[in-house]
């Protein structure tokens, strides 16, 4: 066996969680080996141990057979392990190549001195290679959540790592660029690197790995040969039980009342004239490419950024919403796809959380909060979305992706909201959750909730939506219903977008610069 | 140095002379006292004048900064009192230079380029309430003293004079505790509970400014300890006056605050007329108790 | 915020071992009982009954400020200008009553209120204007500073203290003692009893009502709080008014303790108050915080300073001593936090 | 950290559109020629030589000490020491100087490192015991005001100034005028070149050296600094003690133009370069921030102060148009930065 990395027996314990129980992994030269799991199952923990950012309660790491202790980040550069983080974890206000060379700036002179020419440079070579148009001298917080993804995997690709670790990397990426970077997946495995690939996109692991492991609650449950072993398989082996994805069951016909109207919406030049209805009872998809202004639209109607014009009709009404506070009042609810950064006081509990949109409800004189209730709704939804927490005093930040998506739904349910835009709301949630957020929006929508459901996953919102509308650049190109959609008319109408890599067929540009 | 010289006080023909009044000090009453006696003198004399000073006697360097901007308006003369006169030379020589009379107060400046100055000799006066001290605990025991400031002028000098004093002429009386509240009351008056607490057999305490003694009266009364310690005081200042009044205070060195802030103008109006003016006027300091507050000659040199 | 999760990340392992909050408190309340053992020990002074008393007496001002500290720093904001309001409401109130001569009652009111709108003009050029509270309150620190001294210069024609002469009850209001007048061997100051009230008071909102609440969610997550139709912007406006309001209280028991209000008081007492605020393991990045730990923490400055005074230490060694407590102090509330 | 980016996200669609640096940097010096102006109207003795010469050297020292902590904010740190540092390295240089009698380079040296040791400490306090930056520096500013207290006490037995009375040379480093001595209409004293001298120092490092980029970094993200393998402890351990290296500088520069170390100076001198640093544009939650604008923010304060001062308005009217100006400028800059 030429194992590259094998780690046994590792343990690592959070308050109150067990992440790893003698978790086990193993990784040989020249594979891509898939990691999966539901949330929380602890897979990032255990790449983290092993990139230095974690220290393992016990247990061994071999490295090239030596065991090896790797008690910090730069410990594990000097091995030659590198990784792209499930949060991105860029500095806003450097530019891109600077950001890709943090750390290992080439010097000048005196050693102190940088020499961003050089950087820029080298940025620019790696970026032909990768055959992605991006300029190394902008700044960061200048560029799409795509783009600041692409620079993460090239910063991982720059360390020419015999280890490289991509925990969710396509979750913001269009198809073509995930066709590209598996094109560098596979070129790096020829050369001998050893891939460690996370993600809760069953479909890719076939494309992409030649072994998957799994893990469940802190365990390694098993491995299997990615060409051969079946999905269903997998997925039983995530969760412990055989479930069947179930049949899209296109829910039933919404009531023809409009409950929502947008008209005319302009914000700078990145909503352009977007106009659209949604009806009671509806789930109205909204499809495109990264950066095609869906969350813009969504922040727009709900009041967290300022528009230029454009009217919104609730129930018929015009409303003015300058404010969150004003859709809310108007019965808007937003989840937005950044939960911890937009959805969650992570240092307060799973109750205060749940509850932090209608505070105003659960006053007594003088404004003292009725805790007896505040308890008991916490408790209520606690159920009734069956949120994994040992307490309704366990802190938010303790919990996992899917569970804090509950937790998000559970406040805008206990706040009454009867409009609900959920932004990706299964983005990074296990197979396991998402049927559950899939159950929950059907459910919603029955009881004559209207839901605006963005999502990049094609086959969630063809299996989830009424309608859908698809946007790029800012603009509506089309809509569909859920009878005339497939991926295809979608995607025609999507693509309209430059994409951030030179496809094969994209004429002159950047030539293929790479020479092994 | 090399520049022309301008006339003094280069301000155009009919225009009242400018005299800016570079204090110490301004938020404390005994600086207010001071800029009293300045408008009054500037009122008397037809002269405009500004005074200032720094926030605390600590701001050295904050004053000299006043003094060049003093100096960049061309003034007539300026009144000034230094809180390092070693460190305001050079700006004072550029004074010189351009021909303008400078008059020292309150406490003088170590060279000869003031043509007068009007002060009180700090030393001596604490001096005098070390010996008024010994007098009233007779001549022996342990007595405390409550400073404003450990690195101002006038604090160093009112500690010394004290300080000294005792050392030199009251073998039998000890100095427990030497300590600076900042003339800021409260924390003067936590300072001196403490000191009280700490020295049971405290016989008496010496406040070297306003707001040391009123903290120090504060401790006292608030320690129940009226007419238990002999406290000697610095300045006046309503409380202090009623303190003294009832006996709380033994008495207390006053200087003459509106003297000194009048005569310092006074004397820069006579240098810009080319009057001749003593080289040192002596504003004096007076020893006050409940016998002689009322007297006609101390009466108006308590500020309320 | 990234070191502040990573950080919470590696302490957590243990904070399963140590659950109880009412073990976190006592062991802060420690490093007050070490310091109190400490300087009972080496002085005869220091435990006695005027002595403890006075020592009470002394966090009073400190305290009071401190605790309106709190909450603004629970929302991870600052407030710099709490000393110069102070003044600045021992200013008004004074003139109201020794000027004016409003009654007492009406004249405190206006010393709270002074400190309230204070508050307010914090609270709204942080949230509307979006200047960053740090400098926001310390130009509300020079303006107060300023306008204290304003007064009495445009009153009086120039700058002075204005005293209680004609209304000695104004001063028993914290010199008196209530307890005192029930058991003689126990003469402690209202002023004391005012700001145990207060605390409680704080802690009451805090803990119970809806003010609280959204101090800690927005310390915890602002812009979370924003997208949850909270109205953020009016929230913390109330935030730094109550602030304010405590620094208006501060201001009325300094001028009675006082018998006056001194124009020139107050510069420094701000990084005394947040001091106290965080050594009682409120935290600076907001979001965690408590009334208790807070009055812990202003309990042990002036215990501190009561005892090294007491001790005869030399005033310079002091504040270094003090500096370095500062330090150890909030050292052993992280080691201890790190240990749950 | 959530609204910063909120908001650079929504700020971002206009940016292109008023992209120029230059543009920026003008704007931001607008609010300076705005002052400049207008005291020039209003006052005759407002812009002469000497008055303007005044101006640059009386913002030498805030200056000087504005650079260090500018490295320090950018970090999304804060310094509260450098006040009393700065008074910490001046004893220290005159007691090297007139005490020891060392030469008067070395003296400089000694004054130079007790700032950087001083910053030193502060740096490790903060990046070992992960004490928050407010806390160890506002224990760090205790204890160095003791410190330099403590120094003369225990030389001479009592707290005074040291004076350089053998050495005049020394003082003429800072007063003494090079330019003066080749245009002879020109005397700005030397103080002014050794602050800009120290900017573009610092301003080299801060954009062409590793230390400025990953002063950048950590402020911009420190965890993912720290996750790129960067030693984000030992940098912030540098940057800190680089900062106590101005203060050092500054105490140099103070001790040389008062001819004396003042033992007790420098209380509140850290709000003032604070507020420079602010009002130059230095977002108080890191990341961004530059020299040349601290420098504009540093010349207005003491454009302001000196304007204020030769206008004759009375002195409490100064602080409270003070306190007005600095949050007035803090929004300008937020409000250009907003157009853009
Ligand atoms: N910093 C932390 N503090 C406390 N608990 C944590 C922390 N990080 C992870 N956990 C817990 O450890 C467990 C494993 O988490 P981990 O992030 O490794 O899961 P994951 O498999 O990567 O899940 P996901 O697919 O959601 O990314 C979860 O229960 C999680 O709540
Ligand atoms: N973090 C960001 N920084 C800078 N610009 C951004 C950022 N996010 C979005 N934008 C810009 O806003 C526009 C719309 O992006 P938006 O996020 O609304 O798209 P989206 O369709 O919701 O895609 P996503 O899947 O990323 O949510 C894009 O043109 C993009 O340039
Ligand atoms: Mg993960
Ligand atoms: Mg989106």
């Amino acid at each position: 066996m030429n194992d590259l990395v094998l780690m046994e027996g590792i343990n690592k314990a959070f308050p109150g969680v067990q992440a790893l129980n003698q978790a086990h992994f193993d990784l040989r030269a020249g594979e891509v080996h898939a990691l999966v799991g539901e949330n929380g199952a602890g897979k990032s923990t255990l790449m983290k141990i092993l990139a230095g950012v974690y220290s393992k309660d016990s247990g061994r790491i071999v490295y090239r057979g030596k065991e090896v202790e790797i008690p910090n980040p730069r410990a594990a550069q000097d091995l030659g392990i590198s990784m792209i983080h499930q949060e991105l974890n860029l500095m806003p206000h450097l530019t891109v190549a600077q950001n890709v060379f943090i750390g290992r700036e080439p010097r000048r002179g005196l050693s102190f001195l940088l020499d961003d020419d050089k950087i820029n440079a080298q940025t620019q070579t790696l970026f032909d290679a990768m055959h992605l148009r991006l300029d190394p001298r902008v700044r960061v917080a200048d560029l799409t959540i795509a783009k600041q993804q692409m620079v993460e995997i090239a910063k991982a690709l720059s360390f020419q790592a015999q280890v490289l670790i991509m925990d969710e990397p396509t979750a913001a990426l269009t198809e073509a660029e995930i066709e590209e970077l598996f094109r560098i997946i596979r070129q790096l495995r020829d050369r001998g690197v050893g891939i460690v690939y996370i993600s809760h996109r069953l479909e890719e692991l076939k494309q992409i790995a030649d072994r998957i492991t799994v893990m469940r609650d802190g365990r390694y449950v098993g491995t299997e040969d990615a060409r051969t072993v079946p999905i269903e398989r997998i997925i039983s082996m995530m969760v412990g039980r055989t479930i069947y994805e179930s049949k899209p069951e296109l829910p039933e016909r919404p009531s023809q009342e409009v409950v929502l109207e947008v008209r005319g919406l302009n914000r700078g030049n990145v909503i352009k004239d977007v106009s659209f209805q949604l009806r009671k009872g509806e789930i109205l998809g909204f499809a495109g490419l990264m950066g095609a202004g869906r969350t813009e639209v969504a922040r727009a109607i709900f009041g967290a950024d300022p528009i230029d014009s454009g009217e919104i009709y609730v129930h018929g009404k015009k409303v003015e919403i300058r404010h969150p506070r004003d859709a809310v009042r108007h019965g808007i609810g937003y989840l937005s796809e950044d939960r911890k950064r937009f959805g969650l006081a992570l240092s307060m509990d799973v109750e205060s959380n749940i509850v932090l949109a209608s505070f105003e409800k659960f006053l007594r004189p003088l404004g003292v909060v009725n805790t007896a209730r505040t308890r008991e709704t916490g408790q209520h939804y606690v159920e009734a979305l069956a949120i994994k927490t040992p307490s309704l005093q366990q802190r938010v930040k303790n919990l996992s992706g899917g569970t804090q998506q509950k937790v998000v739904v559970g406040k805008w349910l206990t706040a009454n909201t009867d409009i609900l835009i959920f932004d990706e709301p299964t983005r990074g949630i296990d197979v396991g959750a998402k049927s559950e957020i899939y159950h929950l929006l059907n459910d919603l929508a029955r009881q004559g909730k209207s839901i605006i459901m963005i999502s990049s996953e094609l086959p969630e919102i063809l299996r989830m939506s009424h309608r859908i509308i698809v946007m790029c650049e800012g603009r509506i190109t089309g809509e569909l219903t859920a009878a005339e959609a497939t991926q295809e008319r979608i995607m025609t109408y999507a693509t309209q977008r430059r994409v951030l890599v030179d496809t094969g067929e994209a004429e002159g540009g950047v030539s293929s610069a790479q020479e092994g | 140095a090399q520049q022309a010289t301008p006339a003094p006080g280069g301000q155009q023909q009919g225009a009242k002379p400018y005299i800016p009044v570079i204090s110490k000090g301004f938020q404390h009453q005994f600086w207010q006292a001071v800029k009293q006696g300045a408008e009054q003198a500037a009122k008397d004399y037809n002269v405009d004048i500004t005074f200032e000073g720094p926030e605390t006697e600590a701001q050295v360097d904050k004053q000299i900064e006043m003094l060049q901007a003093a100096l960049a308006k061309n003034p007539a003369a300026i009144c000034f009192a230094a809180l390092d006169s070693k460190a305001a030379i050079p700006l004072l020589e550029q004074a010189k230079a351009k021909n303008i009379p400078v008059v020292g107060f309150d406490s003088g400046v170590d060279s000869d380029i003031p043509i007068a100055t009007a002060a009180t000799d700090n030393v001596a006066a604490a001096a005098y309430a070390a010996d008024k001290m010994a007098e009233l605990i007779g001549g022996s025991g342990k007595v405390a003293v409550l400073v404003h400031d450990q690195t101002s002028r006038t604090g160093i000098d009112r500690r010394d004079g004290f300080v000294n004093r005792i050392k030199e002429k009251y073998p039998n009386i000890e100095i427990v505790s030497v300590e600076y509240g900042g003339g800021d009351h409260l924390k003067s008056t936590e300072i001196a509970k403490a000191v009280i607490q700490a020295n049971p057999d405290l016989k008496g305490y010496f406040g070297a400014n306003e707001g040391s003694i009123i903290g120090v009266l504060n401790a006292v009364k608030e320690l129940g300890m009226e007419g238990k310690l002999v406290v000697i005081g610095y300045d006046a200042g309503k409380q202090q006056k009623e303190a003294v009044r009832s006996g709380v205070e033994a008495g207390a060195i006053t200087q003459n605050p509106i003297g000194i802030g009048y005569k310092c103008v006074e004397a820069a109006v006579k240098a810009i007329r080319g009057e001749s003016v003593p080289k040192v006027i002596d504003t004096g300091f007076y020893w006050y108790d409940k016998t002689n507050m009322d007297d006609p000659k101390i009466a108006p040199l308590l500020y309320d | 915020m990234a070191t502040r999760e990573a950080s919470a990340t590696t302490r957590l392992s243990a904070r399963t071992l140590f659950r109880s909050e009412a073990a976190q408190k006592l062991l802060a309340f420690g490093a007050l009982i070490v310091i109190f053992i400490f300087f009972s020990v080496v002085s005869p002074f220091f435990l006695t009954r005027d002595n403890v008393i006075g020592i009470l007496l002394a966090t009073a001002v400190n305290g009071i400020l401190a605790l309106g500290v709190t909450f603004v720093i629970i929302t991870a904001g600052i407030d710099l200008s709490v000393g110069t309001v102070m003044t600045l409401s021992a200013m008004t109130t004074a003139v109201a009553i020794a000027v004016w001569g409003l009654p007492i009652p009406l004249g405190i009111l206006v010393g709270l209120l002074t400190g309230g709108v204070a508050g307010l003009v914090n609270g709204l050029v942080i949230s509307r204007m979006k200047i960053p509270p740090f400098v926001a309150t310390l130009g509300m620190m020079m303006m107060a500073r300023g306008l204290a001294l304003v007064i009495p210069a445009a009153l009086f024609g120039s700058v002075k203290p204005v005293y209680f002469t004609d209304t000695p009850v104004f001063n028993q209001i914290t010199m008196g003692s209530v307890i005192g007048s029930v058991i003689p061997a126990l003469p402690v100051p209202n002023a004391v009893l005012i700001l145990f009230g207060a605390a409680l008071i704080a802690s009451f909102i805090l803990t119970k009502t809806i003010l609280g609440r959204y101090a800690v969610a927005i310390g915890s997550n602002e812009e979370a709080t924003r997208l949850s139709g909270v109205n953020v912007a009016n929230w913390k406006t109330a935030i730094y008014a109550l602030c304010g309001l405590f620094s208006g209280l501060a201001g009325v028991v300094i001028a009675s303790r006082l018998n006056s209000a001194q124009p020139g008081l107050g510069a420094g007492y701000e990084l005394d108050a947040i001091a106290a605020v965080v050594i009682g393991g409120t935290s600076l990045s907001g979001g965690e915080g408590t009334i208790l730990g807070t009055l812990i923490g202003a309990f042990l400055m002036s215990t501190l300073t009561n005892g090294l005074r007491i001790l005869g230490v030399p005033q310079e060694w002091q504040m270094v001593v003090t500096g370095a407590i500062v330090i150890l102090a909030v050292y052993l509330d992280i080691l201890r936090r790190r240990a749950r």
